[in-house]
Formats: C-alpha cells, structure tokens, sequence
C-alpha cells in the first residue's frame, strides 16, 4: 500500500504552487474483490471507522465497506453534530466517554481535520424536577470521572448571551449544566477523514455497492448479496442505522429497532453569535451555530415509523418556535433548509453493539437521536467485536439478548417504545 | 449628476414616476421609485458593486432578477433592525431605506477583506480539512476563531423580530405554483371549472417572464392579457390570490406552505409577512425557469448579469444595467434581449452566439464566438471575444462594454416537483433536467415542465388547470385555452463555457471550475459529495445559476453522463422563510396553555409563588411577611399536621369509568384488585406499563356496581385516558365499559390535619364524619359549604384528610367558602412544597421515585401487585432482570447534621471523597422536614432495603458537598398511620 | 352561607375582566358564550335499546351523521360526537333535570351518561373574519361546504383542543377545556391581530 | 404533515393524532403461559417495514377512537382506513 499523501499546511503550500495539480484522490475507488475477511455493511461514520479500527488496531485490513449510496450520505451527513458524553446510565457514561477521548485525538489520528470543537455542550432546565435530573446525571458523570458544571443563571448569561433568560416566558430557564469537553464536529469530514485513513491501511471503500441479501449457510454468514454481485464474507458487520432491522432480517434476525424520522433545519449563514451548544428541555431543540455560520436547530422525532427522509412541517414550526423563543435573536434569520435522517430507534433508547444470533455476524445501531457522537467508539467496539468474535467490556452490556431478559437501558425512562425515546 | 443616470426617460410597467424615494446604499443616499427592487434601484442610480464575495472578498454586483439572485446579498435596517442575507432583487425599494452590501469592511468598494483574494491560492476547496491540526490546542484558540470570523455572510442579529406575523391554514381543490402565462392560464381554466383555486406568485404582479419582456396573447399585450384574466379571477369568491407569495414547501399529503410578505401596498398593520399551509387537492407547478450562466474567466464581475435580467430591468423598471452592453449566449433569447435593451437606449457592442448562423441583420453580431475573459478588475470595462470553436490562431477582439448580458440557456424550475419526490430525468438532447413522475397529485407546466414558447406555456397550463380541477371532480371549463403567435422556443442544448481563468460556478460561495475539478480528482465524485466538499449550491439561492453548472463539470471531470451524475436533493424551502413566519403563534401560552386551576385568581391574590406542573401552575407556596422560602414552607406543614391546611388538588387527572365490565376492567388495568370494592369505599391502584415498571398511581373510587371514579397522577392525564382507550379498543374491544375524562369538571381541594373533621363538619353538617360512618378509603356525596360534592377519605399528607371535589365553576366558591369557615381553626392554605415535604415523610413515591425504571417491587410496592389473574404489566415482572437480586430499591436517608440542607441532584456512595467512583444509587426526592429537625430524602440504592441503618453520602460533586445519612425506612414518620384517623 | 350553585358559579375568564376590553366592531368579536349543562352520553349506535331509551326521554332520535346537531326537547342540543359518544346540552337552568331522566332511561342497558357542564368555556367567534381567525390555528376545512352551519366538530385549534359548533357562516361556538379557557383566549386575542378584534359583551 | 382520514370524522391532520405504533403486534392472550421469548417479542419486537404498514393512531383531538391504518413508511401513501373497535 502506497503511503498516504500527508495533509498538512506545508503540503497546502506546495499545492499552491502547483496549481492544485497533485492531490491523490482521498480514497480509491476499486472494484470490488471476491471475497474480504470482513465486510462492513453502512459507509456512514460507524461503518468506515469499524474499518479503519480492524486494519489499525487488530491488523485485520482485508476488509470492503459497502456503501448503497455515497458513503457519509446517511445520518452521518444530516445531523446536529452534537458531540458529549453526559449520559445518565453507567454503560452508556463509560462508553461515550470512551468515544469523547478519541474525539479528542481524532484529527492527528486521521491527518484529517474533522474540526472537533470543544466549545462545551449546555443543558438548560426550567423546573425543579427537571433541575434534579439533570443535577443529578451531570453528578452521576462526576463519579465517572467526566467533566460536569453547573450552570447558574448568571454563568448562562455569560455563557450565551443571545439565551433567552427573562423570567417573564412560558417557561423560565431556571439553570442549566455543561460539559465543557462536549461541543460538535464537522460530520462530513468524520466519514471522510475514517475512509482516506482506512483506505490508506488496505480498506476497500466502495460505493454504490447496495447489499440485498445476506447468505447465511449452517448458521454462518458466508456471502454478500450485492446490487454489484456477490461478495464473500468471513465475517459481516452491519452499520447501517436507520436500515438496521432490514439488514438483520435479510439474515433472518428480528431487532427491537424502528426506523422514524428526526428533522434538522439551518438558517443562512452569518457571523458567529452562538457559540456554544444549548439543548432546551421545555421544547426540546437544541441549537448551534456551525464554523460556516448556519444556525443549525434540531428536535424531536416526527413520532411515526417513516424511511421517508421528510419531516413533516408541524415539528418543524414546533422546533423553529422554540428556538425563535430561547435564542429571540433567531426570529430574525431566515430558515435555508429542512431535511431529515431516519433514525434507528431502540426500544429503550440505548445502542446494540453485539454479536447477532448467526455466526459471523455483528452489527451496531439503534443509536436513536445520539450515534453521531458515538461514531468512534462504535467502530472501535464493533471491530473489537468482529476482530474478536466477542464483545469488548465498553460494549458488552449493549447486547440483543437484554431485550428479552429485561435488562435493558433504559436512558429516559420511556419504556419499550421506540418513538418515546 | 442626474439622480438615477441610468433611468431611461420612460418604460418601466413596475414602477411609478410620480413616487420619487429615497433610500441609502452602504451610507451613500439614492434615489429611486415606488416599485423599483433595491436591485433596480441600485442600478438605475449606477451602483455596480453591491457585495463582496465570501472567500475571496471579490466585488460583486446584481446577476438575477428574482430569487435566483447569488450574488447581490445585502442588509437592510441597522443595529436591533437589521436583517442579513436578503437578495436585493427582492427587496422593495421604501422611503428611507437603509441597506448594506455584505462581507465588506468598511464597505463593499473599499473593502480591506479584498486581501483575502491575495491567499486565495491557500484556499482551494476543503482546504481546511488539511490544516489547522496541529497543535491541537491551536484549534479553539487560534483556528477556529479564525474561520469564525470568517463565518457567515451578513452581521449576527442582536435583537428580535417584534413585528406581527400570521399565520392561516386553508383547503383547496387547486393550488397554482407560480403566476406566469401558464400558471394564470391553469387558474383560469380550473376556477372556471369551479374549483377552489389559490394562485400563488412571488412577484408583486402576476405575468411571469412576461414581467421582463413583453409578449402577445390573444393579438394584444401579453400583460394586458394576465390583467384581465387576473381580474376575472379576483371577481370569483372561490378563487384566492396571493402577490409576493412563495410556494416554499411541498410536503406529504398535499400540504403546501406558502409564505407571503404583503409590503407594497398592503394596509397598515398588516403582518410583515403570512405564512398559508394550504392543503390541495390537486398542484400545478408552473414555476417557470431559471436563466443559466455562461462560464468564463471573470464571469463574477460586477456588470456581467443574466440577460433575461438586464432586459428585465430595462422593461419592467426602465432601468439600464449600462451603457454599452455586449450580449452573449447559446441560444435566440440573447436577440431578444438585444433589441430590449436597445430600444431602451442601452448601445449594443456586440452580440455573441456561440452557434453558427443567425438572421440578425440590425444587431452586430458574432455568431460563433463568445466571452473568454472579461476585462476589468473592479467592474467589467469589456470583454475579450473569441471564437467559440476555438480554432487556432485567433487572438480575440477586444469589446469596450460596461455590461455583459449573458445566457447560457434555461433550467426549468422542478424544485416544487421535486419535494414533492417526483423523479427527475435529464433529457440530453435538450440539455435539460426536468420532471418525470410525479410524486404527489401535481403536474407541472410551462417552463417548469420545459415547455419554452409562449403558445405552448399557455396551451399546457391550461390542461393541467383543467385536469388539476378534474381530480376533485370540476367538468371541463367552456371556452378555449388562450394563444399566442409566439412559438419561439430557445433551445440551448450544449452547456456553456471557455476553458481557463477563473471562471465561477457558485457565485455566493466563491466555487469555481477549478474547485469541482479539484473535488473530483481527490475522489469527491458523489455529486452530493462535491456539493458538501466544496459547498456549491448550499448557499441562501440553493444553486438555483450554479447548480446545473456544477453537474456538467463534475460529469466531464469524471467523463461520465450528465445523466449518470444526478442532481443533489432538493430540499424546503424553495426561498428562505422568515423564522418568525414559521414561529409565530407557537410561542409561550401560544405553543403550551398555561393552565389554571378553578383557584388560580385566589392564589394569585394571595401572591402564591406558582410552580409548573405539567402545563398547570400550582402554588408552590405562599410566602409569608418576615419568613424565608424554607421558614414559609416549614410553617405551612407545622400548621397542617398540628391543626388544619388545604391544599388545592385540582390538577390531578379524573376518570369517570362506567359500563357491565367495568369492574373487570379495571382489574387489568391495575396491579391491584379493585373488583372487590364495595360501593362507596375506594383503594389505592397501581398502573404500570407493559413493561412492568410502574406507570402511574391513583385512587379508584366505586360509586356504584358498574360505576368507578378514579384519579391519576397531573403528568399523566392524557397518557392514562389514550391507556385506557387503547386497552377497550384494541385489546379487550368485548368489554362494554365507557371511559371519560373528568379532569376539566371538577375542582378539588383537600383537607388535611387533625382539625379537619371539626371544620368539614361544620361545613357539611348532614354528613357523619365518625370512623365507623366515614371510614378512611370511602367517599360520599353530600353538600360541602353550600356547594353538592364528592367528599373522599384518603391522605397523602399522612394526616387525617378528606378531599372535597366540586364542579370547577363552583371551585373558587368551595376554596374561598372552606377558608372562611376555617379561619377560626387556623385553615393554613399549603403548596406543592408543603405538601412534597409531608408526602416525603410519609414515603409516598411520586413521579420522582416511579421515573419509568422502577418495579412496584423496587418502590416497595411489591404486595400490591395481586397474585393471580392477568394485569397489563404482570407478566414482565416474571423476567429475569425484573426479578435480579440487587436492584436499586427505595430507601428512606436521614441526614445525620441536623443543620444540613440536601442540594438537589445528589448522587448516594459510600465515601465522601468525591473521586471516581460507583455511585450506590441516587437521590429522587428531598426536603427539610420541620417535624423531624432534619433533612430526608428518598432514595434509590442498590440493595437498598438491606442496606438498612448503613451510613452512607449523599452528594452533589458539581458544588462540592457532601454529608452522611442514615439508611432508614422512606416511612419516616407516623409508621403506624395513627395519625390517619385524626 | 348555604347559597346554591348559581351564586357560587364563576367562569374561568372572570379573571380577564372581559368588561374592561370590550371595545368596537372589529373584523371578528369574541365574548363569552352562557355556559350551559352539558353532558357526555355514550352507547353503541346500533343497540336498539339504547337508541330507544335515549329517545323517548329526549323526543328525537340519535343524530348519526358525524357532527350532526340536533335539537331535541326542552332547547336542549344533541351533537355526535364519536361512533359512540354524543353530547348533551341543555340550558343551565334545567338544572340536570333531562340528565336525570336520560341516566334513569339508561339503567339497565348499555350506555352511560357522564356530567361534564363545568369542563368546559364557551367561547363566541364571531364576525366578517371569523373563520379566518379560525384557520390560523386549525388545519380542518372551514368552507361551509365542507363545515355547513347547524355542524359541529371536535379538533384542535390554537393551544387547545375544541368542539366547534357553527352556528352560522361566520358564528362559531368554541367549547374549550376550562383550565385552557384563559391561555385560549389570550391566543385568541393575540392572532386576532390580523383582524382587528373586538371583545363583544 | 399526513392528512389521515377518519373514517367518522373525515380527513383530519396528523397533528390530532397519537401514534400507537405496528398494529400487527398481538399481546399473547394469556401472558403467564406465555414464554419469556414470546413475551418480549411482542413488548420489543415489532415489525419495521419500509413500504406497507399497519399500525394504530389515536384520534385524541377528534372521536377518540383508535384507528387501524395502512400506511406505506416510503411514500406515506395511505392505504384502508379503518376503527380498530368499530
Ligand atoms: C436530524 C438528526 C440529528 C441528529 N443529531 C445528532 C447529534 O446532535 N449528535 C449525535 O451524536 N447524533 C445525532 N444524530 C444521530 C446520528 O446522526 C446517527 O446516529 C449517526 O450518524 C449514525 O451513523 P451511522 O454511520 O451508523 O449511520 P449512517 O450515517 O446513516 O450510515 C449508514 C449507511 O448505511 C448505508 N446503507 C443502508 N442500507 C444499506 C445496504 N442495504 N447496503 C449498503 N449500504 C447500506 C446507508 O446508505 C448509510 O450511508 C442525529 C440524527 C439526525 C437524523
Ligand atoms: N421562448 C423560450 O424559449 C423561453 C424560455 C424561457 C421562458 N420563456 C417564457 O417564459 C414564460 C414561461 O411561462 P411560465 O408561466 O411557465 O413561467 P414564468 O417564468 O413566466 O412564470 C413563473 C412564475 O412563477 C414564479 N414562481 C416560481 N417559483 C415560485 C414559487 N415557488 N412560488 C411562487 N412563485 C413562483 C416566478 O416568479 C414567475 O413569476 C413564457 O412566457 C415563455 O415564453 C420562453
Ligand atoms: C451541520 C449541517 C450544516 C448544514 N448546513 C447547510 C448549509 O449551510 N446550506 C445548505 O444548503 N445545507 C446545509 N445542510 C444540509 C444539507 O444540504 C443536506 O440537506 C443534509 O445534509 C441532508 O441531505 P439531503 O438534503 O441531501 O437529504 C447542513 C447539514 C448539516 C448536517
Ligand atoms: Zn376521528
């Protein structure tokens, strides 16, 4: 393998002076192979980094990612961007904190600047129940050993200017918490930043490669059916979000997943005036402003099994509302687009990093509205998982088989329903 | 100077001579009139730079007309007032105008960003995804910093939109997108017909592209023609006509949103803009087409423009874009727009058609030749022309020029069809892309559907009018469709470009030719790729110029079809949309009623600090002269357990449950058993969730054989009902029981402490109030305070207590009645923390404690779940982690230091050091109880209930505190429950 | 203090003091409409005995069509509200008489009959823009031929859900849950902006 | 926004509606005999097709019935609508 071309400012330089001429091509485009020790299913951020972690951290680089479309075309390319690991249960604190330090690294690792930036996630909360909760999660962290403060109103003023902090609305902002090390990333340039340096270590990337079926001979996954032929597999690992429970059935396997819609809207661009990230517990948006200057707002699901990758425009006045009401400021922009991504809703809101009940095969997803943020740790888990033929301790707990002993984790409390979560 | 010197003497149907306005241009005042754009404006005063470019800060001008516009981006108003990124082709023009050309310091003609153009070689697209990494901490303080300041097009809003937005949601059998010769044709057809039609159209005046040259329709003038049938159409009451109104978004099921900015010569008072959600039965898109670019070197310079635009000025506005234009293109509308502008008094240099041939004697034609490179820095001063084949040998000629007016053919606007998910086909010989299946009942028509010539944009619209009005059942109009000689369709097949220089594609983002070329060679060939690589079409015009652009020099750079390459998804809204517009009724009460009990008013008067419960506000509690928040609470709970309080409990969810089964009903409803209740006694009932975790608790009241009166918890009024309907309707449809949601007609108050049998008797004087005659879980009817009444026997405060319902009408009188004739008892109204702090010390569990993780057996509740039978949830109880050794259960802790106050948020572990470490469980609720002197909370632990006289902390990391407490039992106080008989 | 129902009644738009915001004709005027008794009848359309026994107390029929309003004895209304729901209005001062006889005629058979005259506030649109006013909050189809007068329909509209009783082209009867009634109103007044609202007494 | 029609209330909009999920999901009639695995697959394992599917809507802001509806999860396209108890 040809070493990869390194990014640098240097070599910005030299491509200045050549006109540009001599960029590689970030990542190959070959045809696919016969047959791979492994075969990643998603070239969303999950399935490129589950490459690059088998041929960097196990050795294993005889591997493809199929991608039906183009690779970090999925959720990968349509959400908030939201990166943090202040999660409330135990296994998904460690996990996502595992996931939060190699965030960190992540740009030296790749030689891609994926423009992590740590500019600190806030919750803000309006009622005493709500304040206990979120105290309390942010507490819980503490003991995990991850970064938690505590917001007062004055420290949000401070933090935010632009926040709607009056005591005279619907409903007051009476605290918040932050994790400073949270903040949001460049999601295009996670897919491919992980598919250049996969790529570089041996991965075959190929897109538009649509796997239709998936052959499982004495109860081993053996083969790949492809909309660009078969492709043999020793081992398969699904990444395929929202199509999760599509993949899996093509092998024969149910999932406690539903696929549902979650809209995202920017405004046009401007100078920076939001410079932190802020999730809104009375309206449920959560609101950035992106390095190119969008404000960029999210919410809550459309609340019904859909693929369609259309939100309907009643959440989409819902999320706008309530960003207009906590940033006022907002009020004066104008909205640029609305899209959606379609969501692989667990049904009690945790991921599925497991072995699924063929040989071979092994999947992550259900990731809900939160997998961006996990898109390190979750390649790092599955190819552990794949490279091991068993989960690691970080994913252990996130297994199928908690579903029907009822142990499962259960983040909000909101019971088996998907779009509760 | 004249005021406008590029105003010519007359011509110019938009706009009124008589209204002369004023209005400033980054400081510099103008003139111009009433229904010129600020673009027309700009131009007729001879303003040429009006923005700076994004990356490059390189001056820019006007290009477009309408929305298409990339480059002209201003702000308008200042400081609180002002509002970015808006196009100046969109802007009316108003007395006192005040706008600003974007990105540009200090101003757009002297702008000091201009040196970033000296960097540009550093810049070439997703460069910054191969810099800035190193060192890493360089990047928030230094990098990113950096490109923030970068960030953005126009200045960050520093204050509200205060105006009036509105709103409306209506229904029609037709909505047309778009008012040009097709759009207004396919109206007419269908409101004849009878449909319900809404014509929307986003300029101030219907006619379309015959707002920007005249054209003929039925032998007269085209616009005559749009205004008679306009006319016809305003006459009709079952027709609605939206002006300045954009088709912004096509959703499923035939809704539309429409945003609409009245201005112009709206009524005062009107909202600045309406947004219309209109849900059709049928769509005509008949949006029209959008005017390519050519691509060559320095086609960004101020002065180069859209001809369709620069004639478009010169006839709709009487607006010269120059002097000396030089016209150029791939196709006959470049003739067109010559002699437009001639004949307003523009001179013509040359004209340019890239194809062989030509019949145009009166023009100074070049056939087979085209621009290569503009000349001028800051604006164009000429152009140098060569031979579009490019033979060998040709120097080019030089063409002194202030204008180039350009085009390279039209892309029809499928954007409405395409949100509506219809596929999109690339038809190669025309090199067009235009829509092929619909996705919804909609059809396009004239140029949107690629249809050029005027007769047959009439002739089209017309038919899909008809058959628009056909799908909800309106019979073919009479009369026959309108017509025009005009059968001129300019066809322009090849995309248009010369190679070398820089030659821009997106405009507003600075991507060039180069740019794409470069995305692709570095494996970027997804055209979705390319757009997020380099940011081509992701701009405030959505690529509307660039888009198509983009395509063809992705697909050559890849040597692949136009066809193969496909286009990025097309998204909502089609132009920007005000965030007020989509905000507007939806915020505060707008969005979530706040709602009040029958009591609000008093407590109100009473100063009652509220609280939010769910969307009601409940007293939180009523502060008292001299006393701070916990000394008022305290009081409220030492006066209730020493001798009477009310508490208002309004707010709780009320079910009425009536039918044969509905005893048995409710015994799968419930944990419990309630079919053994005997008429007029009640029980405490637990719902849990499928699940089995516990989903809300409440008393169930038998008020006769086939008649319940049960209450759920304030957060789960509506929950419980949709519960309960879905269980009778779908999973037990046999049982005959009628479920009916009670909480809006009665009010409740609850008396609690020993002195309130005394002043319920008093105040009920019929009803017998002794142990035996009323015991504890029973209820009766009987006239409270002069008011008929439920009177139920249950506590939550641990105290003797009744709560007293009435209807909510007659809720004000109950409370305001109790507290007259309690005065003399000491009657002490209490609130939520009051009646928190007993529940508390009783061990009650509320929302806190069954947060939807907890079994009945983790809260202790265990016993109440019935053996045997079926129960909604039961089963899951069996599964093996529901019945795990080890699970967190509800403890009581007491604080050991009687001075300590538990701070909210607390996790429960062993050591006080506050490093890393396991927590045991957490906190769910606390309070100062001032019956016991000390601090309580309830708790979960793991192993909880074993764990019983253990010390352990109770502490919050974030502030730094923590304090022992006592495992204890959550009962805190009265174990025994004597105090429940008084 | 033994005072009856009547003194002790308030509406839960007392606290408005609608009195001091009435002001002139606007394109749409909002009042306070009388409250009334009103009452939840449920049973199985199709069951003869129910329809009967609702019948010979009232002296007409159930309505059936979805909606449909039908004026029965005594200036009392019966509106159909669901597949087995009706309601019952009846001026307050029949003071649950009618009710009285329906629950008695009901004994035995299927059906219930539940009090619900305090759930709700009346709410009076009326006006050149009442509909109007209306379609700003309410994604049903307000053209009279669709939603005729003498029709009435439960939906949501604004911040709360309603049962809307046309009662002409441009009168609307709007029943909306007592404890939503104020935050309503205030909506109301708020969109009504657009049209220049009035509060009419 | 889905238009749903009611089948007593006519079309109204999805913003009425409560969303009950896969109506294909049977509750095993009698859970205590049920096995854990049969239990749980119909607490947590539902179907999730993209194209046809038949799930229940509670129509809280109209009759207050709980409707079976066919509904395409790609396209949106309804299918029959009908009262899940009519
Ligand atoms: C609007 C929105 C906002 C969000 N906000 C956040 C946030 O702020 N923070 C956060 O952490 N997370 C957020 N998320 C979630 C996050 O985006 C996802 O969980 C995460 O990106 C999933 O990554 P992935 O690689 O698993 O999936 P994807 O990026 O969706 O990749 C899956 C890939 O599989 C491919 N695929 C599917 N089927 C096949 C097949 N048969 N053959 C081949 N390939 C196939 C798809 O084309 C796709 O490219 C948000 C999601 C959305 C939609
Ligand atoms: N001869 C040719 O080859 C050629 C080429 C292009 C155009 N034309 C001329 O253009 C005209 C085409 O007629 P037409 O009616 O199809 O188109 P049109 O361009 O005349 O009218 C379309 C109208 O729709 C408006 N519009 C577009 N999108 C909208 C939206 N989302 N919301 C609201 N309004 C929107 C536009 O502003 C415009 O007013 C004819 O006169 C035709 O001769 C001719
Ligand atoms: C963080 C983020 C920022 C975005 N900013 C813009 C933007 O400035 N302009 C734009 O047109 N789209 C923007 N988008 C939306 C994309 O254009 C696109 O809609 C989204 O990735 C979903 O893909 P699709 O619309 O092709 O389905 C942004 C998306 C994300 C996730
Ligand atoms: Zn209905």
């Amino acid at each position: 393998m040809a070493a990869m071309q390194r990014y640098s400012i240097f070599s910005l330089l030299r491509g200045a002076l050549s006109g540009h001429r001599d960029w590689e091509p970030a990542w190959r485009a070959p045809e696919p192979k016969p047959s791979y020790d492994v075969v990643i299913v998603g070239g969303g951020g999950h399935g490129l980094a589950t490459a690059y972690y088998l041929a960097r951290n196990h050795g294993i680089a005889n591997v493809a990612v199929l991608e039906r479309g183009w690779i970090g075309g999925g959720n990968t390319g349509r959400n908030t961007t939201i990166v943090r690991s202040n999660y409330l249960l135990p296994e998904n604190q460690r996990f996502y904190e595992h996931s939060l330090k190699l965030w960190e690294g992540l740009s030296r690792d790749l030689n891609y600047n994926v423009m992590f930036s740590p500019r600190g996630v806030i919750n803000v909360f309006h009622t005493d129940a709500q304040r206990d909760y979120w105290l309390r999660r942010h507490n819980g962290m503490r003991y995990a050993g991850i970064d938690a403060e505590l917001l007062t109103r004055a420290d949000l003023a401070r933090l935010v200017p632009a926040l709607n902090l009056s005591p005279d609305i619907r409903h007051p902002i009476i605290g918040g918490v932050m994790q400073p090390r949270g903040g949001v990333a460049r999601h295009d340039a996670v897919a491919w930043g992980y598919a250049r340096a996969a790529d570089a270590l041996g991965v075959d990337i190929i897109q538009d490669c649509e796997v239709t079926g998936i052959d499982v001979e004495g109860g081993r996954v053996t083969r790949l059916q492809t909309s660009r032929g078969p492709i043999g597999a020793g081992r398969v690992g699904l990444a395929v979000a929202g199509h999760s429970s599509r993949l899996a059935e093509m092998a024969g396997v149910r999932l406690p997943i539903e696929t549902h819609l979650l809209t995202a809207t920017v405004s046009e661009p401007v100078k920076p005036f939001i410079d932190t990230v802020v999730s809104i517990a009375a309206t449920h948006a959560y609101v950035s402003q992106t390095d190119k200057g969008e404000v960029l707002i999210g919410g809550s699901l459309d609340g019904y099994n859909s693929w369609s990758q259309r939100g309907s425009p009643a959440r989409l006045e819902d999320i706008l509302a309530s960003a207009s009401e906590y940033f006022p400021r907002v009020s004066r922009l104008r909205q640029l687009r609305h899209w959606a991504g379609v969501m692989d809703m667990s049904m009690d809101g945790s991921p599925i990093i497991a072995k699924l009940p063929v040989e071979g095969l092994a999947m992550t997803g259900g990731w809900c509205y939160g997998g961006f943020k996990a898109t390190p740790a979750s390649g790092w888990c599955l190819a552990w998982t794949l490279a091991n033929d068993a989960p690691h301790t970080l994913n252990a707990p996130f297994s199928l088989e908690r579903f029907r002993t009822g142990a499962v984790l259960d983040e909000n409390g909101a019971g088996p329903v998907a779009w509760g979560h | 100077m004249r005021r406008q010197p590029f105003r010519a003497a007359e011509g110019g149907h938009l706009i009124d001579r008589t209204e002369p306005l004023r209005f400033d241009f980054d400081g510099h005042r103008h003139e111009g009139y009433r229904g010129d754009s600020l673009a027309s404006g700009l131009l007729a005063a001879g303003v040429r730079i009006v923005a700076r470019s994004f990356k490059y800060h390189r001056p820019r001008g006007v290009w477009g007309f309408g929305p298409e516009e990339p480059n002209a981006m201003v702000t308008t108003g200042v400081r609180e007032e002002a509002r970015p990124n808006l196009k100046a082709t969109e802007v009316p023009l108003s007395e006192g105008l005040e706008a600003f050309g974007q990105n540009a310091w200090p101003s757009v003609s002297w702008d000091l960003g201009g040196a970033a153009g000296l960097a540009g070689g550093l810049m070439p697209a997703g460069f910054y995804y191969k810099t800035f990494m190193a060192p890493a901490r360089w990047w928030p303080a230094l990098y990113e910093p950096l490109i923030r300041r970068m960030a953005g097009f126009g200045p960050a809003p520093s204050a509200p939109d205060d105006a009036f937005y509105a709103k409306r949601r209506i229904h029609a059998d037709v909505l047309v997108a778009g008012g040009g010769p097709a759009g207004v044709a396919a109206a007419l057809a269908a409101a004849r017909a009878g449909a319900r039609v809404v014509l929307a159209d986003e300029n101030v005046r219907f006619g379309g592209d015959l707002l920007r040259a005249p054209g003929e329709i039925d032998e007269g003038d085209g616009l005559d023609w749009i205004d008679t049938a306009v006319a016809e159409l305003e006459a009709m009451s079952h027709v609605r006509l939206l002006r300045r109104a954009t088709v912004a978004g096509y959703y499923d099921h035939n809704l539309l949103t429409v945003a609409e900015r009245p201005g112009g010569e709206a009524p005062a008072g009107a909202p600045a803009a309406r947004l219309w959600f209109v849900r059709a039965r049928d769509v005509v898109i008949a949006a029209g087409a959008h005017e390519r670019p050519l691509l060559f070197d320095g086609n960004d310079r101020p002065g180069v423009m859209s001809a369709s635009a620069a004639g478009g000025y010169a006839h709709a506005y009487g607006v010269l874009a120059g002097r000396n234009a030089v016209v150029a293109g791939n196709n006959d509308s470049i003739y067109r727009v010559a002699r437009l502008l001639r004949s307003a008094g523009v001179g013509i240099a040359a004209v340019a058609d890239t194809r062989s041939g030509g019949d145009i004697r009166d023009l100074p034609c070049r056939a087979g030749g085209t621009v290569e490179r503009v000349l001028g820095s800051r604006r164009v001063r000429g152009v140098l022309l060569r031979r579009a084949d490019g033979r060998a040998g040709d120097k080019g000629e030089r063409i002194a020029c202030d204008l180039v007016a350009v085009s390279g053919g039209w892309s029809p606007a499928v954007h409405l069809h395409a949100q509506a998910r219809g596929s999109l086909g690339y038809n190669e010989e025309r090199g067009l892309i235009l829509p092929d299946r619909p996705g919804g009942a909609n059809r396009s028509a004239g140029a949107a559907a690629g249809r050029f010539d005027l007769d047959g944009c009439l002739a089209e619209g017309w038919t899909a009018g008809v058959a628009a009005a056909a799908s909800s059942g309106h019979e073919r109009p009479a009369g026959e469709p309108p017509r025009s000689p005009d059968r001129s369709a300019w066809e322009a097949p090849v995309f248009w470009q010369t190679g070398g220089g820089k030659r821009f594609v997106d405009l507003q983002y600075d991507v060039t030719a180069a740019d794409v070329d470069l995305a692709a060679r570095e494996g970027y060939r997804s055209v979705e790729h390319v757009k997020r690589y380099t940011a081509l079409g992701m701009g405030t015009d959505q690529g509307k110029t660039s888009g198509m652009a983009g395509l063809v020099l992705l697909s050559e750079a890849l040597g692949r079809p136009v066809a193969r390459t496909g286009t990025t998804t097309f998204r909502p809204p089609y132009t920007p949309v005000p965030m007020a517009a989509m905000a507007s009724g939806l915020i505060g009460e707008g969005r979530d009623a706040l709602r009040r009990t029958a009591a609000d008013d008093w407590h109100e008067a009473r100063g009652a600090l509220f609280t939010a419960a769910g969307l009601w506000r409940r007293p939180r509690y009523y502060p008292r002269e001299g006393m701070d928040e916990e000394e008022a609470i305290s009081a409220e709970v030492r006066e209730t357990r020493a001798g009477v309080g009310i508490v208002d409990v309004g707010t709780l969810g009320k079910v009425d449950i009536q039918g044969r089964d509905a005893a048995a009903f409710l015994d799968l409803l419930y944990a419990n058993r309630m079919s053994s209740l005997k008429t007029g006694r009640g029980r405490y009932g637990l719902m849990l969730r499928e699940d089995g975790r516990v989903f809300d608790d409440g008393v169930v009241m038998r008020l006769g054989e086939n008649h319940f009166y049960l209450t759920t918890t304030t957060a789960h009024q509506h929950e419980a009902m949709q519960h309960i309907e879905l269980l009778l309707q779908t999973v037990w449809p046999e049982l005959e029981v009628y479920a009916t949601d009670v909480t809006e007609h009665w009010f409740a108050a609850a008396l609690a402490g020993p002195g309130s049998r005394a002043l319920l008797g008093r105040a009920a004087p019929e009803l017998d109030l002794s142990d035996d005659a009323f015991p504890m879980m029973a209820v009766r009817a009987a006239t409270v305070a002069g008011l008929s009444a439920l009177v139920f026997r249950m506590s939550f405060s641990g105290e003797l207590s009744y709560e007293i319902a009435v209807p909510a009408d007659q809720g004000l009188a109950l409370w305001t009645r109790l507290l007259t004739e309690g005065r003399e008892d000491g009657l002490t109204p209490y609130g939520t923390e009051a009646m928190g702090t007993m529940r508390i010390e009783k061990g009650h569990v509320t929302h806190a404690e069954a947060d939807g993780r907890t079994t009945p057996d983790d809260l202790g509740l265990g016993r109440m779940v019935r053996a045997e039978g079926p129960g909604i949830g039961k089963r899951s109880l069996e599964l093996p982690a529901l019945r795990r050794k080890g699970r967190q259960q509800l403890v009581g802790l007491s604080v050991i230091d009687g001075e300590a106050r538990i701070p909210p948020g607390c996790q429960v572990v062993e050591s006080d050091d506050m490093k890393p470490a396991p927590p045991l469980g957490h906190v769910t609720s606390f309070c100062y109880s001032p019956t016991l002197g000390r601090a309580l909370a309830l708790a979960l632990v793991e192993n909880g209930r074993a764990r019983t006289g253990q010390t352990v902390y109770i502490a919050s990391p974030m502030i730094d505190l923590s304090m022992a407490a006592e495992i204890v039992s959550p009962v805190f106080y009265d174990a025994q429950g004597t105090r429940l008989h008084g | 203090m033994a005072d009856d129902a009547t003194e002790a009644r308030r509406s839960a738009l007392a606290g408005l003091d609608l009195g001091s915001r009435a002001g002139g004709a606007g394109g749409v005027l909002l009042g306070e409409g009388p409250a009334q008794e009103s009452f939840v009848l449920r049973g199985p359309a199709a069951d003869t005995a129910f329809a009967q026994a609702v019948e010979e107390v009232l002296g007409a029929g159930l309505p059936l069509e979805p909606g449909e309003v039908r004026e029965v004895c005594e200036d009392a209304l019966l509106i159909r509200l669901g597949p087995d729901e009706w309601r019952l209005m009846a001026p307050l001062s029949d003071d649950g008489r009618l009710a009285a006889r329906v629950a008695s005629g009901l004994a035995g058979g299927p059906g219930a009959l539940v009090n619900v005259s305090s759930a709700s506030t009346i709410i009076a649109v009326t006006g050149e823009h009442a509909a109007d006013l209306l379609a700003t909050g309410t994604g049903i189809d307000l053209d009279p031929a669709a939603f005729p007068p003498g029709r009435a329909v439960r939906t949501h509209i604004g911040n709360a859900q309603a049962l809307v009783q046309r009662r002409a082209e441009d009168a609307f009867d709007l029943h909306v849950p007592r404890s939503y009634a104020r935050s309503f109103w205030e909506w109301l007044e708020e969109r009504g902006r657009e049209f220049d609202a009035a509060v009419a007494l | 926004m889905l238009l749903i029609p009611c089948p007593f209330c006519g079309a109204r909009d999805e913003t009425e509606f409560a969303y009950g999920g896969d109506a294909g999901v049977e509750r095993p009639t009698d859970p205590e005999a049920a096995t854990d695995e049969a239990w749980t697959d119909y607490l947590c394992f539902h179907d999730n097709p993209k194209g046809p599917h038949r799930e229940l809507w509670f129509h809280r802001d109209g009759c207050r019935r709980w409707l079976e509806v066919e509904r395409d999860t790609w396209t949106h396209e309804l299918g029959a609508v009908r009262l899940s108890r009519p």
